[in-house]
């Protein structure tokens, strides 16, 4: 029997994890990658909340939030290769400029 | 008892992934210890009873878009992060800051978030009812998250496209590799 | 079945003569915008005698238009009245009026915009008798408005002339200030008695108690009344424009600031005798206002040199004797002096034109002289007129003049010092007419053949007879002496009416006739007017008029044809005083300083520069300013830099996340 | 069955069936060796041993000893870390393939399989998906632009072909209801009008079959689909770097997807281990494991006979084929499957 605050610390550390890189990290991609760990900190919280109330909805909503995630991922990589098209590189400081 | 001993573990390992992709200096490295991160919750995910969300995260998460990571990573070939200089005010709050953000969280939820305890399986979540739910409660945003994903195709298509064949001659022999 | 009388045609006339005249005048030949003036102003005339022929037996006569405004139980038309009263005013204003048409084709005959002169004055016909024959007080304003903007017109009539520009603008201001008064009277009338009719409104009136009090409703009506007089009749404090109008073109002096329109107060102060009948308060002020005014006008018209400025001086006195009649509640030798004043002053002023026109454009007296042998017809038409306005007896002037003094003596309203005061005048009077007429045609000709250096004051060269050779002086054209010589004619024989006969024939309208449903119920309300009849005392003050009439006479004859040489020394002798008086006791210094300067001070210090600009643009201003600051300020968060962005949405999503928690803990 | 009984029969069953798939994996390659020679009109491998059986076990000793060498210039970690990553994929996909029916041994009664999860064909699928980042991986840490080309292709092409695969599967999964693989079989049993047995291939999912089919052919980069190491182009593909055992590795990894997804066929389509029974108890117990490890050799037999007769695809084709071709097709035939089990229900 594993208490439900386990779970909740559980996804809060992923999501402190994937914030902080999200802050910290200088490659673009890793910066994305971070962000899907955010995302799947919340689909683990998401599934233990279901499950504590017994409520399916909890886990049909972590689909949805895989869907947008995968949408968001395709999208996203294809931004970050026409930046790398365009930039030559992939260091976030390096991408400031508006103009080419 | 087996149940706490399997969630610690993969927990654990879960854990450490994560904190391993912020450590890591190459991003292959830290994709791969994402890919380790979804594998855990996917059994963390099994240990709650959902069956099937453990096996879409396993086949969408793992397997689909960590993937088109590392292939993109792959492609651009991007080398180890150079350490250019971190503005002392990011360290100076960060760390700390992060740090505290951290204990308060876990604090709170430990201390104050309910005492309920979720058994193993607690939830059966089998692919039959979660079919019935998705395509009966909700089925609009079931289709609305097919448009979506139809849309962000179509975007990913056009983006990554070289833009225009005219241009891409010149450029061509500069870029490509 | 008696034939309509179609009031409505008399003023329609004039107004289509503007028309005709105004819109295609400038491609009419000089004859044909004459023809057209002369016939539809004559026709006005010809209408006017006709009626006063058919129905003045059958006066009062109302005749209703059209409904004009209609605003909940308030109601004005467009209704035309005609009572004994109007019916004088119609007479005198249509007659004198063709005369000095007549007149102006002549005078103005070489001048520029001809056709524009007389669109203009057919157009100040149709307002004066709209205002005439108006039958309730808005129509009245209707006029009275019209006629102000048609004296504007034409006193600024060259208005290349800035002087004259600006002449026409002070007149139209000062009067728009005395129809204030007007219109207040006006606001009143429809706030207490919800109408403006004259049948109406004198009905209630005369259901109201006397005001003995001082203060009420009607004082205040009749107060306000006088202010509008005054503005229009240039009574004490608002008389300043008529001496400017002088600069318009001497015919509209005459017809205007002689004749017609500055008689409009006194007809309408006339109109609503029921009024200050019951306001004996404001009825002492009429006549105090009109006794000054006779006294300080004639003072100053004693030291003027420009021969029309006289005239104006005199038109202004007269009026005050007018006033002064009406304040001591005789209207009907009010009315009486007005239409004799209308002969002679009308008749002085044309004769001033000719002298003018003779002299070739001269208008000071100083720089003519000797002029009765070139100028015959105007000299003997000019005498006529001297002596009528001085109050000799078989002349118009003296009847009425002499029925206002014995009025103001006599009448329960009066006093003897009005009567003093108005002796002296008469006597002031006398003095600068004959002053003027021997200046102008005795001693010789100081024209411009003359070296003349005289620095202002009158240097007189003794020779009496010396024919200074004027070659250019000659008499003016027939067209210009026929209406000299009807004026002339009527200002001798106009006072032998009698002010007994025309008190008779008013009565109607001025006493009973306005109530005619109750008419012993009016008797008895207006207080008896008729004079005490001492005859004896009547015969003893008309003789003293008369000695201050022969007086006047012997001093301007002493003064300027025996010895030319005295006024200059009595000119030294009064010193200080003469100069206030020469300089019309700087009222239009006094004016200026008090009213006009701080006006525009004020406007420029305090209303532009203080409010507009640095209170409003400033806010303007300034509130663009902040934004502009305030943006350059936000403007650094968009650096580019991705890294700072994500900070600022973890830092946003840390404050969410903390309320959330703070609320969940709370 | 108690815990320990049952840790004790998973052991069991794991090392039995592991062995049986390695010695299968082996004589899969000499099965393939043989049958191209002889389509090629040569022998294939006779020398040592009868008919060359024992040519496996000489390649395996070969491969133990040859030299492992590292290049300098790789991604140390990841590319010794990638062979293990194919191999280990591909064999866990065994674990929940159910071989047959429930047999008794030494007084236990246990189904032939390793476990059975009631969402057996995801985990297969999810375990396929997964096999992706051994060839990637391989391809890029070996460092040199014929191996990252062959790795970039290979990975490209298994998750387009992966998509088509699942969605062939979702037909059977509509008849069968569920996604046990035992339950699926068990959907197979009895036969239409007494000879034509209950298989899904014969109830309507032969275009399913055939869509499956080919997924699995582009899934484990076999002949028409072999360009990743198509040696008239990119040398060996994402194991040109590899030598000896990690070769070896990737060989075997390879071999047993093959067998992998000839298991999954058979399940699915072939009615697993149904067939006509006849005989003695005993023999009886033994004919259904006897009837699945015949159709996996057909099926194998099938691979190798493509193999050995069709040209390979050019890139874009394979990929215009697998997108444009093949994905709608899947699409119809769910379609037409739903409609029909809707209808019919």
């Amino acid at each position: 029997m594993v208490p439900l605050s386990y779970y909740l610390v559980l996804s809060g550390i992923l999501f402190a994890c994937g914030v902080t890189g999200f802050l910290i990290k200088r490659n673009i991609i890793t910066i994305f990658m971070s962000i899907e760990l955010m995302l799947n900190g919340v689909n683990l919280s998401f599934v233990a909340f279901a499950a504590q109330w017994h409520a399916l909805s909890g886990q049909v909503f972590v689909f949805f939030v895989m869907v947008v995630a995968a949408a968001e991922s395709a999208v996203g990589l294809a931004i970050i290769i026409a930046v790398y098209r365009t930039r030559e590189t992939l260091n976030v400081d390096r991408v400031n400029l508006l103009k080419l | 008892m087996l149940h706490l001993i399997v969630f610690s573990v993969f927990g654990l390992v879960c854990a450490a992934g994560a904190v391993n992709l912020l450590v890591q200096r190459h991003p292959i490295n830290s994709a791969l210890s994402l890919v380790v991160v979804m594998g855990s919750l996917a059994v963390e995910y099994l240990l709650l009873g959902a069956e099937f969300v453990a096996a879409v995260q396993v086949i969408v998460y793992a397997g689909a878009i960590m993937v088109l990571f590392v292939f993109v990573i792959m492609l651009l070939n991007a080398g180890e992060e150079d350490r250019t200089k971190g503005s002392r005010v990011a360290m100076l709050f960060g760390i700390p800051g992060v740090l505290i953000g951290s204990v308060l969280v876990a604090w709170v939820l430990l201390e104050r978030s309910g005492t309920g305890n979720v058994a193993v399986g607690a939830l059966p979540g089998p692919p039959k009812v979660i079919g019935w739910l998705l395509f009966h409660d909700f089925l609009l945003p079931f289709e609305v998250t097919s448009v979506l994903v139809l849309i962000a195709i179509m975007g990913a298509v056009v983006l990554a496209s070289h833009p225009g064949a005219v241009q891409q001659s010149t450029q061509s022999d500069k870029r490509e590799g | 079945m008696t034939p309509s009388p179609h009031l409505w045609l008399i003023p329609l006339l004039p107004l289509a003569g503007a028309a005709i005249n105004g819109l295609f005048g400038k491609r009419f030949s000089r004859q044909t915008v004459s023809a057209v003036a002369l016939g539809f102003c004559g026709a006005a005339f010809v209408m006017a005698l006709w009626i006063a022929a058919q129905f003045h037996s059958s006066l009062p006569l109302l005749e209703n238009l059209a409904p004009w405004i209609r605003a909940g139980d308030f109601q004005v038309d467009f209704a035309f009245y005609l009572d004994q009263l109007s019916l004088v005013m119609l007479l005198v204003v249509t007659g004198v009026g063709f005369l000095i048409h007549i007149y102006s084709v002549g005078y103005m005959w070489e001048e520029g915009g001809f056709y524009r002169f007389f669109a203009y004055l057919n157009l100040f016909m149709f307002f004066m008798l709209t205002l005439v024959l108006a039958s309730n007080y808005l129509l009245m304003f209707i006029g009275w408005e019209g006629v102000g903007l048609a004296s504007y017109l034409l006193i600024g009539f060259w208005f290349t002339k800035d002087s004259a520009a600006s002449a026409g603008k002070k007149a139209f201001i000062v009067n728009r200030i005395g129809d204030f008064g007007f219109l207040i009277a006006l606001f009143l009338m429809i706030k207490h008695f919800g109408s403006l009719n004259f049948v109406q409104v004198f009905r209630i009136v005369s259901g109201m108690p006397a005001e003995v009090a001082g203060t009420g409703l009607l004082t205040a009506i009749g107060l306000l009344l006088m202010v509008g007089a005054a503005g229009k009749s240039a009574q004490l404090p608002l008389y300043v424009w008529l001496p400017d109008a002088m600069e318009g073109p001497t015919p509209v002096s005459a017809l205007i600031h002689a004749a017609t329109m500055v008689t409009a107060g006194v007809y309408m102060v006339a109109r609503s005798h029921v009024v200050f009948d019951r306001a004996p308060q404001a009825l002492m002020v009429v006549a105090i206002v009109g006794t000054l005014t006779a006294l300080f006008a004639a003072t100053i018209g004693v030291c003027q040199t420009d021969i029309k400025k006289v005239l104006a001086y005199s038109t202004i006195s007269q009026l005050g004797y007018m006033f002064m009649a009406c304040g001591v509640a005789a209207y009907s030798a009010g009315i009486f002096h007005l239409m004799t004043h209308a002969f002679f002053k009308g008749l002085l002023f044309l004769a001033a034109g000719s002298v003018i026109h003779a002299v070739g454009g001269e208008q000071d007296m100083r720089r003519m002289g000797g002029l009765r042998h070139h100028i015959p017809w105007t000299f003997w038409t000019m005498t006529a007129a001297t002596f009528a306005i001085a109050g000799f007896p078989p002349f118009a002037g003296f009847f009425s003049k002499d029925a206002i003094l014995w009025r103001a003596y006599a009448s329960p309203y009066g006093s003897w010092v009005y009567w003093l005061i108005g002796v002296f005048t008469a006597f002031l009077t006398s003095f600068y007419m004959f002053r003027l007429w021997f200046l102008t045609f005795f001693g010789e000709y100081r024209g411009a053949a003359g070296a003349s250096h005289s620095d202002g004051h009158i240097q007189v060269v003794s020779s009496s007879r010396a024919e200074a050779p004027a070659p250019h002086i000659h008499e003016s054209p027939k067209i210009m002496l026929v209406p000299l010589v009807i004026l002339a004619v009527l200002s001798f024989c106009g006072g032998w009416v009698g002010s007994e006969r025309f008190d008779k024939f008013l009565s109607p309208a001025l006493h009973a006739g306005v109530t005619a449903d109750s008419p012993e119920e009016a008797a008895a309300a207006t207080p008896a007017t008729e004079p005490k009849e001492q005859g004896g005392s009547e015969t003893v003050l008309t003789g003293v008029s008369v000695l201050a009439a022969v007086s006047g006479l012997f001093l301007a004859w002493l003064l300027y044809y025996r010895r030319p040489q005295l006024p200059q020394e009595i000119a030294h002798a009064l010193g200080g005083f003469y100069e206030a008086v020469v300089n019309k006791y700087y009222v239009d210094e006094i004016y200026a300083a008090v009213f006009v300067k701080p006006l525009i001070d004020g406007s420029t210090r305090v209303l532009w520069q203080g409010i507009d600009r640095d209170v409003i643009d400033a806010t303007l201003d300034n509130s663009a300013e902040g934004a502009r600051e305030m943006s350059d300020a936000v403007r650094h968060m968009q650096s580019g830099n991705l890294r700072s962005y994500a900070a600022w949405i973890a830092a946003g999503a840390a404050v969410v996340i903390a309320y959330m928690i703070w609320m969940g803990t709370r | 069955m108690s815990l320990g009984e049952f840790i004790l029969v998973s052991i069991v069953k794991i090392v039995i069936a592991i062995g049986i798939l390695l010695t299968a994996v082996a004589y899969t390659v000499w099965l393939e060796r043989k049958v191209v020679g002889h389509i090629q009109n040569r022998w294939g491998p006779t020398r040592v041993g009868p008919f060359g059986l024992l040519q496996p076990l000489a390649d395996g000793v070969k491969f133990i000893f040859k030299e492992d060498l590292l290049p300098p210039h790789v991604f140390k970690p990841l590319y010794i870390a990638a062979p293990m990553i194919a191999l280990i994929f591909a064999l866990t996909s065994i674990s929940v393939i159910p071989i047959g029916n429930w047999i008794t041994v030494f007084g236990i009664h246990t189904p032939l399989e390793i476990t059975d999860v009631n969402i057996g064909l995801l985990v297969v699928l999810g375990i396929t998906s997964l096999g992706v980042y051994g060839v990637a991986l391989a391809g890029w840490s070996s460092n040199s632009k014929y191996s990252l080309l062959g790795g970039l292709r290979a990975s490209a092409q298994m998750v387009s072909y992966e998509i088509s695969l699942g969605l062939s599967l979702v037909g059977v999964l509509i008849l069968a209801g569920s996604f046990s693989l035992r339950d699926i079989v068990d959907a197979q049993g009895g036969t239409f009008w007494g000879f034509i047995p209950r298989w899904n291939i014969f109830q309507g999912q032969i275009v399913a079959f055939f869509i499956y089919l080919m997924a699995a052919y582009a899934e484990t980069n076999r002949v028409p689909f072999d360009l990743p190491e198509a040696e008239t182009e990119l040398v060996a593909g994402y194991h040109t770097e590899y030598s000896a055992m990690k070769f070896a590795m990737f060989f075997m990894a390879e071999y047993a997807n093959m067998i992998t997804v000839a298991c999954l066929a058979t399940l699915l389509f072939l009615g697993g281990w149904h067939g006509p029974l006849f005989g003695p108890p005993f023999l009886q117990a033994i004919l259904p494991v006897f009837w699945f490890a015949i159709k996996i050799f057909a099926f194998l037999f099938l691979y190798i006979w493509v193999r050995g007769t069709l040209p390979r695809f050019r890139y874009d084709q394979l990929m215009a084929f697998g997108w444009k071709f093949l994905l709608p097709l899947a699409i119809a035939n769910l379609v037409i499957t739903a409609l029909i089990v809707a209808l019919r229900a």
